[in-house]
């Protein structure tokens, strides 16, 4: 019985959304500020579960109980004053000092990407470009063209990123054939998405039509 | 001072975690796991300087009479009530917090994904239009790949799903390189301008 | 390239057809006209062609979230082995999915009023997929001692004189992760048992050379291979109706994208005389 | 999906990932029907082991050709036991079991101070053990200081540092760079500008990602430029965030862009404000945002993921102009199909520089286009070796 109620309150709330489709109304207003509310507290929630209690409180706790040797683990006290100095910013005084976590946070953040990305996005994507005709990595002519048009895809799509160079000439003439050919890659992958989107329409309405009313219909009518 | 100083951590902590991405120690990777465990209890901190914002505003709302204050009152009710729910029932399947979760945040955002469906009919019906070369190309590359996928398109145009498929794997594969490897160089330079402070959104 | 505002009611009937294309189909009877493939009608041919009492092997890996396109093969097969009281030994390696798939079991079973322990078993869950699939080539006692309900296997009925994949008449796995792999390596490379798999379409195409060198014997593409298989089964359910959806609105889309154009350049002409 | 290496033996990841548990009650179970005792197989050759190279220490690699009766069905081997000591003599105890067909193990159950001897002895189908194989070893483990597998990527990213830093001080010298104009960012100005006589608020979205993100640190530097303007023409500036940290530092910016332009009592903190974390509650508030306040400009920099394309659609309903630009590519044909001007990919990067023509910031871009170059130029030389089978070349950087 308890199960029908639920639904009926998530079928209510999805009609709700969806009469943002023909435009803002109460309805959607409602469902909007109820989900922002919830979702907050959902997460608030979450992060003491799964953050606060296991790496603040329990260390905490073995502290107080005496079981770990160590008064005060620089480990766990560092990042807590870290945390503390946020809470300045309602000190308009000293509310730069809130700038030194923020700090913290940007340099580790930044710092490893540095590398990382270099590797990910641009030797992960170079390697594979050099091997397209290494003996044994394709088959057939119809492949070996494929491969020379990426080849020659890749190197025209670079052109046109060209900030410093003005783009005539065979640099402009590349550019040119980059932007079609970045243009074919987005139309083919909006294309492909298509039909997961349509999928989670037809998710809801399945759930409206069959988990929702079918029951409730033979629940009153049974 | 107010400005040397956490110029001078995000260099330190920036060097730090730059070069430890080469090392592959075991006190290398205990001082990875610290990093990201000081961040997690960081964000732990920094979700109260959130939920101030966002209760401020609301209460703000509500005390300057702004029109839709009963919409902060019901805001400022859902999150009271999964964080008292959650204190009183726990988070197990049976709590109110769940029920709350199954009965509010799962269908509303699942539905918010489903409109994906209405708009992406709507853009590509307002947007594809063979304004310029470019455009033409875009428009007929979505058409070809669309009707590539389902079978009521194969059997309009036998082969489609072949030149669809094509479509994929050449050129949308090399347009995701080329934009790879510029998006890496970009990345890459941003944060080292933010490591080295030429470009510093916490110096302001 | 956003261009013209778009005149209000324009945007409205798109949403509405859009509505429609996904509605209408639900209550319409599935068509006949899906179109079979041999890779899909050689697993059922073979499932067909089995004996009653013989038991078909279905690890099902996949977890909700691909559930729309893995659901439907896993009901589908389910109902033709019950049809033909064969009986079924169902595993899930994939650890978020274990609950799903018993329920989906379970429906299929309750509708077909058989019994647990004597039609079908559940094993569940067991972690390290790899591994797993090599011990049941020795014996399905080593990774799962007892089923998902932890009853021990020798004291289930139906696994009485079952001991690896040799006293399985053949193995079906509806797997939407790379696991297939495992199986195609690991199992049916090294214990030699006649394997079929059903993946997501986006998977397919990577396991048809496979199918070539007869390391598979049958393959289940995505959801057009779960309407495929549905049709087969005389019972069109959720695939077929998914793939008239999909087909539906993909060419309303499609359409929608010509008339756009019509419109721009029937417009572009007035603006120019 | 280009298969390169098919059913090459068992790869090194199920070799690592065999439970001893489960196979030991394999080979357990296989011990009870011994009935006869055919002839048992003969003992791999060359075992060696040696410290695993790039790790963290803890690890020995062990390779050994396997039993020249592997084949044969009557004595054939079925399982290697691996053996460990810490004494050449011994004794040894058996630490895993790994099944015919592999040629390699490694053992990370060890301790790096200890020095370690092992062997290998096949168990054959009758479950006869043979006499083991010689004794390799002693073998210590260690962690290594440097990865070799990256070398590649040091060498890349010290020249790309080097270069961005060189022409940044060569730009503080008074050197000029070109930069070609890009239409998305010339856009900006046309759009604040269009927002002040509408006296409509600009809302800027910084994506729904961690400020340590390296589009949502773009997104700050953009967020600099567009709030300085929005100050000199008066017309405020909304910031939804969907991260608290986010939220900090967006309010820092724009409070500094107000004072740089001498208007610090325009700034109102409640304009730049926390919504909620997850993705698409925050979307519904946004669309909301969209439709009462009705922004003249939207701005979506930064990360995003599917829900662009609804905030996108309903800032177009709304009547916006709409300027975008994400390093998800993805998300970029959405963009380009429901927004006025889309950056694309790298343009995400160039905004900054481009809108304030700072010479560092020219420099840097400089610094990008020389790494494309040298990308370029290394895909074409990498393509003419490999193609002639100098694949060594190739495989420095080839990156596992």
């Amino acid at each position: 019985m308890e199960q029908h109620i639920l639904y009926t309150i998530a079928a209510i709330l999805s009609v709700a959304i969806f009469t943002f489709l023909w435009r803002d109304n109460p309805f959607y207003k409602f469902a909007e500020h109820l989900v922002v509310g919830v979702s907050a507290g959902y997460f608030v929630v979450i992060l003491v579960t799964t953050s606060l209690i296991p790496k603040l409180l329990d260390p905490a706790k073995r502290v107080l109980a005496g079981a770990s040797t160590t008064l005060l683990d620089p480990l766990v006290v560092i990042p807590a004053i870290l945390g503390l100095l946020l809470f300045t910013r309602f000190i308009p005084k000293y509310a730069w000092i809130s700038r030194i976590p923020i700090a913290y946070i940007l340099g580790v953040g930044s710092g490893a990407a540095i590398p990382l990305v270099l590797q990910t996005y641009v030797i992960q994507q170079i390697y594979p470009t050099m091997t397209l005709f290494q003996p044994g990595s394709f088959n057939g002519t119809g492949a070996l063209v494929n491969n020379i048009l990426i080849l020659g895809a890749v190197l025209c799509g670079l052109a046109y990123f060209f900030f410093s160079a003005r783009h005539e000439g065979v640099i402009g003439g590349m550019s040119k054939a980059g932007i079609w050919i970045l243009m074919i890659g987005f139309g083919a992958s909006f294309g492909y998405t298509v039909m997961s989107r349509i999928s989670l329409l037809y998710g809801r309405v399945d759930f409206l039509v069959f988990e929702w009313a079918g029951p409730l219909v033979r629940l009153i009518s049974g | 001072m107010q400005r040397e100083l956490p110029r001078l951590i995000t260099l330190v902590t920036g060097m730090f975690m730059a070069i430890q991405y080469f090392i592959p120690h075991k006190h290398s990777e205990q001082f990875y796991q610290t990093s990201l465990d000081w961040l997690i209890i960081v964000g732990i901190f920094s979700i109260v300087l959130g939920i101030a914002s966002l209760v401020n505003l609301h209460v703000n709302k509500i005390q300057r009479r702004d029109a839709g204050t009963k919409y902060s009152y019901i805001l400022l009710a859902g999150l009271l009530y999964m964080i008292l729910s959650a204190i009183l029932t726990g988070t197990d399947q049976q709590s109110f917090f769940m029920k709350g979760y199954i009965a509010v945040l799962n269908p509303i955002t699942s539905t918010m994904f489903a409109l994906l469906a209405f708009y992406i009919a709507s853009a590509a019906f307002r947007a594809f239009r063979a304004r310029s070369l470019i455009a033409t190309i875009l428009l007929v590359s979505a058409v070809v790949v669309m009707l590539g996928r389902v079978p009521a398109g194969e059997d309009l145009i036998p082969g489609i799903a072949k030149v669809s498929d094509w479509l994929l794997n050449v050129p949308n594969m090399a347009a995701k390189r080329a934009i790879s490897i510029g998006l890496g160089l970009g990345g890459s330079a941003t944060a080292l301008k933010v490591v080295l402070g030429i470009e510093a959104p916490h110096l302001r | 390239m956003a261009g013209t505002r778009g005149f209000q009611l324009e945007r409205h009937l798109v949403f509405l057809l859009i509505f429609l294309a996904v509605l209408v189909p639900l209550f319409l009877p599935a068509p006949k006209t899906v179109r079979v493939t041999p890779e899909v009608k050689s697993v059922y041919d073979r499932i067909e062609g089995l004996q009653a009492g013989e038991i078909v092997m279905l690890p099902c890996e996949y977890d909700p979230s691909m559930a729309a396109e893995m659901s439907p093969m896993t009901m589908a097969v389910l109902r033709q082995c019950f049809r033909k009281d064969l009986r079924v030994l169902v595993t899930c390696l994939v650890s978020n999915g274990v609950s799903l798939v018993e329920s989906e079991l379970r429906q299929m079973a309750e509708e077909w009023g058989r019994k647990y322990g004597e039609d079908y078993v559940y094993l569940g869950y067991k972690p390290y997929p790899g591994i797993v699939i090599m011990a049941m080539g020795e014996d399905f006692r080593v990774p799962f001692p007892t089923d998902y309900y932890n009853t021990p296997l020798d004291e289930i009925p139906m696994m009485k004189g079952v001991k690896n994949y040799q006293n399985v008449a053949l193995v079906l796995t509806i797997n939407s992760t790379s696991g297939i792999d495992y199986w195609i390596i690991y199992g049916t490379g090294r214990y030699k048992f006649p394997l079929a798999c059903a993946s997501t379409a986006v998977m397919a195409p990577n396991y048809y050379n496979y199918l070539q060198s007869g390391q598979l014997f049958g393959l289940i593409g995505g959801l057009r291979g779960a309407a495929e298989y549905e049709q087969l089964v005389g019972h069109p359910g959720k695939a077929v109706k998914g793939m008239l959806v999909q087909s539906v609105s993909h060419i309303l889309i499609v359409a929608l994208i010509l008339l756009g154009n019509v419109i721009f350049i029937v417009e572009r002409r007035r603006r120019r005389s | 999906m280009h298969r390169h290496r098919r059913g090459r033996g068992l790869p090194l990841v199920a070799a690592l990932a065999l439970l001893p548990l489960l196979l030991l009650q394999a080979s357990a179970a296989l011990a009870e029907n011994a009935a006869e005792d055919p002839p048992a197989p003969r003992p791999p050759l060359d075992l060696k082991a040696v410290d695993t190279p790039n790790d963290r220490g803890e690890s020995v690699d062990l390779e050994w050709r396997p039993s020249p009766d592997e084949a044969d069905p009557a004595a054939g081997a079925l399982l290697y036991l691996i053996e460990r000591a810490q004494a050449q003599a011994g004794p040894f105890e058996r630490i895993a079991d790994a099944p015919a067909g592999t040629t390699a193990y490694t053992d990370n159950s060890v301790r790096d101070e200890e020095t370690y001897y092992y062997r290998v002895s096949p168990r054959g189908t009758g479950g006869g053990t043979s006499a083991p194989s010689a004794v390799a070893g002693p073998v210590r483990s260690t962690g290594q200081w440097f990865d070799l597998r990256k070398l590649a990527t040091l060498i890349l990213t010290f020249l790309f540092c080097l270069t961005v830093m060189v022409l940044i001080r060569a730009a503080r010298r008074g050197k000029t760079f070109y930069v070609r104009p890009i239409p998305g960012l010339s856009a900006v100005d046309e759009a604040i500008g269009r927002a002040t006589e509408m006296g409509k608020p600009i809302l800027f979205i910084p994506g729904i990602s961690v400020a340590s993100e390296v589009a949502t640190l773009a997104a700050f530097t953009l967020l600099g430029r567009v709030a300085k303007k929005t100050a000199e023409y008066q017309t405020p500036v909304l910031v939804p965030c969907a991260d608290p940290i986010v939220m900090t530092i967006a309010q820092e910016i724009v409070k500094s862009s107000y004072l740089d332009a001498g208007r610090p009592e325009l700034y109102r903190q409640e304009d730049v404000y926390f919504v909620t974390q997850d993705q698409f509650s925050y979307t519904a508030a946004v669309n909301g945002v969209m439709l009462r306040e009705r922004p003249a400009t939207n701005f979506y920099i930064g990360k995003f993921y599917a829900e662009s394309l609804v905030l996108a659609e309903t800032g177009n309903v709304a009547g916006s102009i709409q300027i975008a630009g994400t390093d998800e590519i993805t998300q970029i044909p959405f963009f380009v199909a429901a927004c006025d001007y889309t950056l694309i990919g790298e343009e995400l990067y160039a905004s900054s520089a481009y809108l304030s023509q700072e010479p560092p910031l020219l420099g840097t871009l400089k610094a990008q286009d020389f790494g494309k170059a040298v990308g370029a130029i290394l895909i074409v030389l990498g393509v003419i070796m490999a193609a002639f089978g100098q694949t060594w070349f190739v495989d420095f950087f080839r990156v596992q």
